[in-house]
């Protein structure tokens, strides 16, 4: 029954996409692909922030941090993209750990502004140790084009953490990181470490952008720091899941393919008000659905938290 | 005499200039009953949170079942057997009774569910077990706290105002409930106002005052202390 | 019997598409004391939330002193006399005492009347005299309940709602505040409660009602209530 | 008959690059317009199909893609700025599209090594590096011997900066301080602090439009008074005496073309450009409008719009536009172009360096603030 | 190559950022306030800041007096401009979560910045007036920067005096603090947040008109101010009005002393290095001592 259909619609689509790049045009190819970096990067910050309600406002900075190790063991050590990639993903996990510690004792506002100053911080120093980085020139890597392989590459990692984020919401480790969205000091009281669980998901969360920044800094060949840490793509990651429905498995799916395809088929065509068309698509959701896409049918069928 | 479930010794809590907790030592048996009781104001919560973990007391120890506890964090604390209930209620609003319940435990899922379903049906939330905590009313969501905390079945229950905001009837299946978990050897330490049930359920009650203890001693006894009474009771 | 000063006729309502009232009915006559009593969760709350306007009815009416306030914000509703102390002591945490109470008689624009309000609070609660410079959110839960009630005398209101004003309160401050509830009314004031403390509150009251799923059950003298036989098994549990 | 000839472009229409972006936008239309009044280019119809990219590389490099394999462009040029130059290069290559990027001006984007070069890509101004030499060649001469150099840390500025440094040794003066900051950043008082601590004869800023400004502002403020005061870019806009008035006075500003030099075609450009849109050219419409140009030319020499030959023809091509000489060596890196720099008059704007195009003399020494 | 630091440039340093200090302070109380009583972080407070320079500018060129005149009609304007804003939008997302309001205010101010850039272009504008410094001993004191020192001061006085001493204040006050009980004292709680939302933007337009005087406006000088006003806020304690007044002149010192000490690109990882490590310390800000 309907469970079948469940399972049987994203393998079908999941075949699907697996053959597009055979007939899809080079930019075709290239706009899925960005949609799968969306859902990786929407995808992990659901699972910090939409879980245990820290609101993480410099997560792009995992995406330079793993843009900037996987180009700079591509360009400078003469790495394969693969290895680099996960090299990527595993320096955007060492950060979160690094700073984690401190930054995750820190609440409400003030961890949203503590990764906001990471993700500066970040930029500043990116800039700042030039031998390695390049500095304010970035980092141009040798010319070769991978798009098609970086597009599976990225499509596993999009599935991987819609994956995990299913299995986090279905299980008990799910829900005490919710506990720590409701009420944190209750949730200690009754025997949950908060602490450790905060930094389990939040090393999660940092895996994701990781990879997706060293696969997109190979796929465009050149990065700098102005272009991998913007604040811009931080709070589009949290409109995305916002317009799906934070807390939910298929939120930031749904919200990184439909925005993402708005923009790039209606706004591309107003270039002077495409910002503020964005600016008016964020107050319509914030206003006409906080709760996201799947939060109202959640609410309004009572659907399973696990959608 | 037994080696005591809980020994505290001069503790000592500061809030700025006030003294909460001022130099308090009690020690409490296994399977007994205690009750704190003591104007507003005079420390219980502060002492509850200092055991918990949940503030950092300033002087003192807290020794449970033989190990030191205080400076531990609150869950450890928590999962050496400490449970608790707060004075101001604090269920997980925006997760389901239920789930409510078994996200405290570790224990297998299906015993979990199984020991939830049969703790709620005695609180009678069985049939809000889908809804929103939040969305319980007060004295709904006290019980859930009451019954959250058995989900680990703690060695040592310290109960905040079990009876405030809850139903009369209900309150005596409630207490119904502490005699049995004392029965089967729990420890239960509760603050409570209302004094038909610290005089029918305890067997020691302690008395504190601006954060000192100014007397302990059985319920019929407290109750003519003079200090006490001047204190507590009034007239 | 006096006349009428609230009337709460068959509300239904509650919170957003749920109704937790299905027809509740509460009537106060001037210069008495109701008790409002019913088991956990049985929307006594709720129904003083939408007298007093926090919530909207989805029907029903309220009418306080001959007018129709049904739907009408909180504020104005104190504006016409109507004092609410809700349920859980809420105070200003960041403000001290005195400036709680100054701020329960925002609506009062002469200062002697502010002045003789806070002189009866204090003459109430001396507790509250003596830490007037202390941040209320450092009281203890006893002493931000006496604070609460404290706030809600400073307009002088026609008719005060409690819910649950013992609630947490030691002994001594139950037999105080029950004691100045009974002197409240013979100076004339005019209250509705909500207690769990059912038979201390039925002992106290004139009149009485007892709630059910959004219903009401019971209705009568308090005294009748507190002898009432199923009365007592239901919400005494004697 | 066949359709237009599509050419498309990525253009920073809005973000930070917006203002320039929208100039070059206007130097292609306006070449665009008279191509086609002048029978169009191998006898068809010249269009334009511009995208926006907010500035960021990302998105152009999406976009280009998208002209190439959607929109299938019959050719494609160059976009704003270096960054998203560098990036866009790579589809680019990609496809082997030849690409005129008249707006890019960092060496290292076309000067690689063997295993990244780039073979399709055509530079058209002077190259970041000479921005700032018409300050140095001038201070040397007048026997000035410190210089300080602040950079924003961005592509092209720190080019610019790093080609003063090194102009500045070799012609024996010492650099007594060097700093770059971030871009954003508004407030330089700390900067200006250290070097007016450090007491340079000559202070040469590598930055854009905006922290030109700024930077000018608060020397005044901080009462910094270097002999010369040079600037990169923003320096010899009309808007930089606009907006400061008679402080601008005596500062230099570095530029890649003016409407008053005597190029051939400059005048009838100038006039043609007023006309069409109102206002004076600056030198990224003329670099734009000289791009395009020179991308038809070679097309039209070529006879064809095939990548290969058109590049050959383009690494051959010797020409002289409206914006000045153009000429490239085997990796498309421009040779011939010259950068003028130019020095606020009494409100006009002088040409002073090189002297075989200047229309006027140096102003020198520049005096201190409270005596401007 | 680079300069040995001397007491004197140290000295100019320190001047330099307590001079901007008072101007972040002012412009962060705005937030502080908005924060306080309505749990909303502003996002838009820079944009509304930037607003209030273009008043200043269009005023002042238009009629051409002097912009320091302009100050009052700039925060009269963004008063309304503040109350229509929350009028319309804002309170909606008064009870939500942080999280809807943080962004509804972000979308405001995207469409905020793009509106201005539609309608006043990307231009640079500036108000050339005041430019240049008084120079004492080894100093030199931008004159603009101490006027504006100046009013600064004076506003966040007056902000203060208005906050502690008047009833609409206090209410405001209270209002912050726990909006049912507001309700239920009888305060009509939708006004209040009017007023605040209005003042917080009258409070940035001050700033934005000071600011116009000091360096070039263009519609996208305002990010930056709600960004250090956040850091501002953050420093002293969120919703403590005295905290801003304290962080602001913390932050304006840090980065203009990092800045000399090290380079500017470092400063602003000082900055954030020293945030986290205060806020380690103290949780709540220096000033902060909300419980929960
Ligand atoms: N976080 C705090 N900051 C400052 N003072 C505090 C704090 N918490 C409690 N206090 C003070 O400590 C004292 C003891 O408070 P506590 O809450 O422990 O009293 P209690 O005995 O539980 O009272 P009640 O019976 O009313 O609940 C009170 O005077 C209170 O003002
Ligand atoms: N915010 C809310 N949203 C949805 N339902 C609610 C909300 N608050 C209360 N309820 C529901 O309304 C019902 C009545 O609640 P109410 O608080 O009025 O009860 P009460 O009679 O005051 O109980 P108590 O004695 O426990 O305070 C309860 O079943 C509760 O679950
Ligand atoms: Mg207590
Ligand atoms: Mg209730």
């Amino acid at each position: 029954m309907s469970q079948r259909v469940a399972l049987a619609a994203p393998v079908a689509v999941a075949l699907a996409l697996a053959a597009y790049p055979v007939v899809a045009s080079g930019y075709e190819v290239r706009a899925t692909l960005q949609i799968f970096m969306w859902i990786v990067l929407a995808g992990s910050w659901n699972l910090i922030s939409g879980l245990t309600g820290y609101v993480s406002f410099g997560h792009v900075a995992f995406f330079g941090a793993g843009a900037y190790a996987g180009a700079i063991l591509i360009s400078k050590a003469g790495w394969p993209w693969l290895a680099a990639a996960l090299v990527g993903g595993g320096a955007a996990v060492l950060l979160a750990l690094v700073i984690g510690y401190p930054c995750l004792r820190l609440k409400g506002p003030y961890f949203a502004i503590a990764m906001l100053g990471l993700n500066e911080v970040l930029r500043a120093l990116v800039s700042y140790f030039e031998g390695l980085t390049g500095g304010g020139n970035g980092l141009s890597l040798p010319t070769l084009d991978a798009t098609v392989p970086i597009y599976y590459v990225m499509g596993l990692t999009a599935v991987a953490v819609t994956v995990l984020t299913y299995l986090i919401i279905t299980s008990r480790f799910g829900l005490r990181l919710m506990t720590i969205r409701e009420d944190e000091v209750a949730a200690e009281a009754m025997g949950i470490d908060t602490a450790r669980h905060k930094l389990y998901a939040f090393l999660l969360s940092a895996a994701g952008p990781g990879i997706a920044g060293a696969l997109t800094a190979r796929d465009q060949g050149y990065i700098e720091p102005i272009s991998v840490f913007p604040l811009a793509t931080t709070i589009t990651m949290i409109v995305m899941v916002l317009f799906g429905g934070k807390g939910t498995v298929w939120g930031p799916v749904l919200g990184a393919v439909v925005l993402f395809v708005a923009q790039e088929v209606v706004w591309a065509r107003y270039p002077y008000v495409h910002p503020l068309l964005f600016g008016a698509l964020i107050v319509a959701v914030v206003l006409l659905m906080p709760r996201g896409v799947l939060g109202i049918l959640q609410v309004r069928y009572r659907l399973p938290r696990t959608i | 005499m037994a080696t005591p479930v809980l020994d505290i010794d001069r503790l000592r809590k500061r809030f700025g200039g006030v003294t909460a907790v001022d130099g308090v030592s009690l020690r409490l048996e296994a399977g007994r009953i205690y009750g704190l009781i003591g104007p507003n104001g005079s420390g219980k919560t502060t002492l509850f949170n200092c055991i918990t973990g949940v503030e950092r007391r300033d002087e003192g120890r807290v020794v449970f079942g033989g190990e030191r506890v205080d400076g531990l964090r609150p869950w450890e604390i928590a999962q050496k057997g400490i449970g608790r209930t707060f004075q101001v209620i604090r269920v997980f609003p925006e997760l389901s009774a239920l789930e409510n319940l078994l996200v405290v435990t570790r224990d297998r899922l299906a015993a979990a569910r199984e020991r939830a379903d049969r703790l709620l049906r005695f609180v009678k939330l069985d049939g809000l077990r889908d809804e929103y905590a939040g969305n319980l009313s007060y004295g709904q969501q006290k019980l859930l706290e009451f019954v959250r905390m058995l989900m680990r079945d703690p060695t040592l229950i310290l109960l905040d105002e079990p009876a405030a905001g809850v139903n009369r009837t209900l309150l005596n299946d409630l207490l119904e409930a502490v005699r049995q978990l004392r029965d089967r050897g729990k420890t239960i330490l509760l603050v409570e106002h209302d004094m038909k049930v610290v005089m029918g359920l305890c067997e020691t009650v302690f008395v504190l005052d601006h954060g000192e203890k100014i007397a302990e001693g059985a319920p019929g006894v407290i109750q003519t202390d003079e200090r006490v009474i001047e204190a507590y009771f009034g007239r | 019997m006096s006349r009428e000063l609230l009337t709460a006729y068959e509300l239904v309502g509650g919170y957003g598409t749920i109704d937790i009232l299905h027809g509740v009915s509460l009537n106060v006559g001037a210069g008495e004391i109701v008790t409002v009593i019913g088991p956990n969760g049985a929307g006594k709350s709720t129904a003083f939330k939408t007298i007093v306007g926090f919530l909207r009815p989805k029907s029903g009416r309220v009418v306080f002193n001959g007018e129709e306030i049904t739907g009408m914000r909180p504020d104005l509703v104190l504006r016409r006399g109507l004092a609410y102390v809700p349920q859980g002591r809420l105070v200003f945490p960041q403000m001290t005492v005195l400036e709680n109470l100054e701020m329960g008689a925002y609506t009062v624009t002469e200062q002697a009347r502010i002045r003789t309000a806070l002189a009866r609070a204090y003459e109430l609660f001396p507790i509250l005299f003596e830490r007037r410079r202390q941040k209320a959110g450092t009281l203890s839960g006893g002493e931000q309940q006496m604070l609460a009630i404290g706030r809600a005398l400073m307009t002088a209101p026609r008719l005060i709602l409690l819910d649950e004003p013992s609630l947490g309160l030691s002994p001594k401050f139950v037999t105080l505040i029950f004691d100045k509830l009974a002197e409240m009314r013979r100076a004339g004031y005019t209250l509705m409660l909500v207690e769990q403390n059912a038979a201390r509150a039925l002992a106290l009251a004139d009149r009485a009602y007892a709630l059910e799923l959004g219903r009401n059950r019971f209705e009568g003298p308090g005294t009748a209530l507190l002898a009432d036989p199923e009365v007592k098994r239901l919400y005494l549990g004697a | 008959a066949q359709g237009p000839i599509r050419i498309g472009a990525s253009l920073s229409l809005t973000g930070t690059y917006a203002k320039l972006g929208n100039y070059q936008n206007e130097g292609y239309k306006l070449c665009a317009k008279q191509a086609n009044e002048h029978g169009g280019l191998l006898g068809r119809k010249i269009e334009f199909v511009v995208y926006d990219d907010q500035s960021a590389p990302s998105t152009a490099v999406r976009l280009y893609e998208k002209l190439i394999t959607e929109d299938k462009v019959d050719a494609v040029i160059g976009p704003y700025s270096s960054p998203v130059t560098e990036a866009s290069a790579n589809v680019t290559e990609k496809y082997k599209k030849v690409m005129v990027t008249p707006l890019a001006a960092t060496t290292s984007i076309f000067k690689r090594p063997p295993d990244k070069k780039r073979y399709y890509l055509f530079m058209v101004i002077s190259p970041a590096e000479a921005y700032l030499e018409g300050l140095v060649d001038m201070a040397a001469k007048r026997g000035l011997k410190t210089i300080a150099i602040v950079n924003e840390d961005t592509l092209f500025a720190k080019a610019a900066g790093d080609g003063a440094a090194e102009l500045a040794n070799k012609r024996g003066m010492q650099v007594v301080f060097r700093e770059g900051y971030p871009k954003g950043n508004q407030d330089f008082s700390a900067i200006l602090t250290k070097i007016r601590a450090a007491n340079p004869e000559v202070l040469a800023a590598s930055t854009y439009f905006d922290d030109a400004i700024a930077i000018t502002r608060q020397m005044k403020e901080l009462n910094v008074n270097p002999k010369m005061y040079g600037i990169t870019v923003g320096g010899d806009l009309p808007e930089f005496y606009d907006l400061l008035k008679q402080n601008a006075e005596y500062i230099t500003g570095a530029t890649q073309w003016e409407t008053t030099l005597p190029y051939p075609g400059n005048r009838e450009f100038s006039d043609a450009y007023k006309k069409e849109f109102g206002r004076e050219p600056v030198y990224h419409s003329a670099a734009g409008y000289a791009g395009c140009v020179i991308y038809l030319e070679a097309v039209k020499r070529a006879g064809t719009l095939d990548s290969d030959k058109v590049r050959d023809v383009l690494l051959k091509l010797e020409m002289k536009t409206a914006f000045g000489d153009f000429k490239v060596d085997q990796d498309g890196f421009q040779t011939a172009h010259k950068m003028v720099t130019t020095q606020w008059q009494d409100g006009k704007k002088v040409i002073v360096w090189p002297d075989e195009l200047a229309n006027g003399k140096l102003r020198f020494p520049t005096p201190p603030w409270n005596q401007r | 190559m680079n300069v040995v630091v001397t007491p004197a440039m140290l000295g100019q340093v320190v001047i330099s950022g307590i001079l901007s200090g008072a101007l972040y302070a002012m412009v962060a109380l705005g937030l502080a306030l908005i924060f306080g009583v309505m749990r909303i972080i502003n996002v838009a407070h820079g944009p509304l800041l930037m607003l209030g320079a273009y008043a200043t500018y269009f005023l002042s060129t238009a009629l051409g007096i002097n912009p320091y005149l302009t100050v009052p009609v700039s925060m009269a304007m963004l008063f309304v401009v503040g109350v229509l804003l929350e009028r319309t939008l804002v309170f909606r997302v008064v009870d939500a979560p942080e999280l809807s309001s943080l962004l509804l205010t972000f979308g405001v101010s995207i469409a905020l910045v793009n509106l201005a850039q539609l309608l006043f272009t990307s231009d640079l504008r500036s108000v050339e007036y005041l430019t240049g410094a008084w120079v004492v001993g080894p100093f030199a004191l931008s004159k603009s920067r101490v006027v504006a020192f100046v009013f600064a001061g004076a506003l966040t006085g007056l902000a203060f005096l208005f906050l502690g001493r008047t009833k609409l204040g206090k209410a405001i006050r209270a209002t912050s603090q726990s909006r049912e009980v507001a309700m239920v004292c009888g305060i009509d709680v939708q006004r209040i947040h009017l007023v605040t939302f209005g003042l917080a933007a009258a409070l940035a337009a001050a700033g934005g008109a000071l600011i116009a005087v000091i360096v070039a406006i263009q519609p996208e000088m305002g990010q930056i101010w709600t960004f250090k006003s956040f850091l501002v806020i953050v420093l002293g304690g969120a919703g403590n009005y005295p905290g801003a007044l304290l962080g602001g002149i913390l932050l304006g010192l840090i980065e203009q002393v990092a800045s000399l000490f090290l380079t500017t690109q470092l400063s602003e990882v000082v900055a954030y290095v020293l945030l986290v490590a205060i806020l380690l310390v103290r949780p709540t800000g220096l000033l902060g001592g909300r419980q929960t």
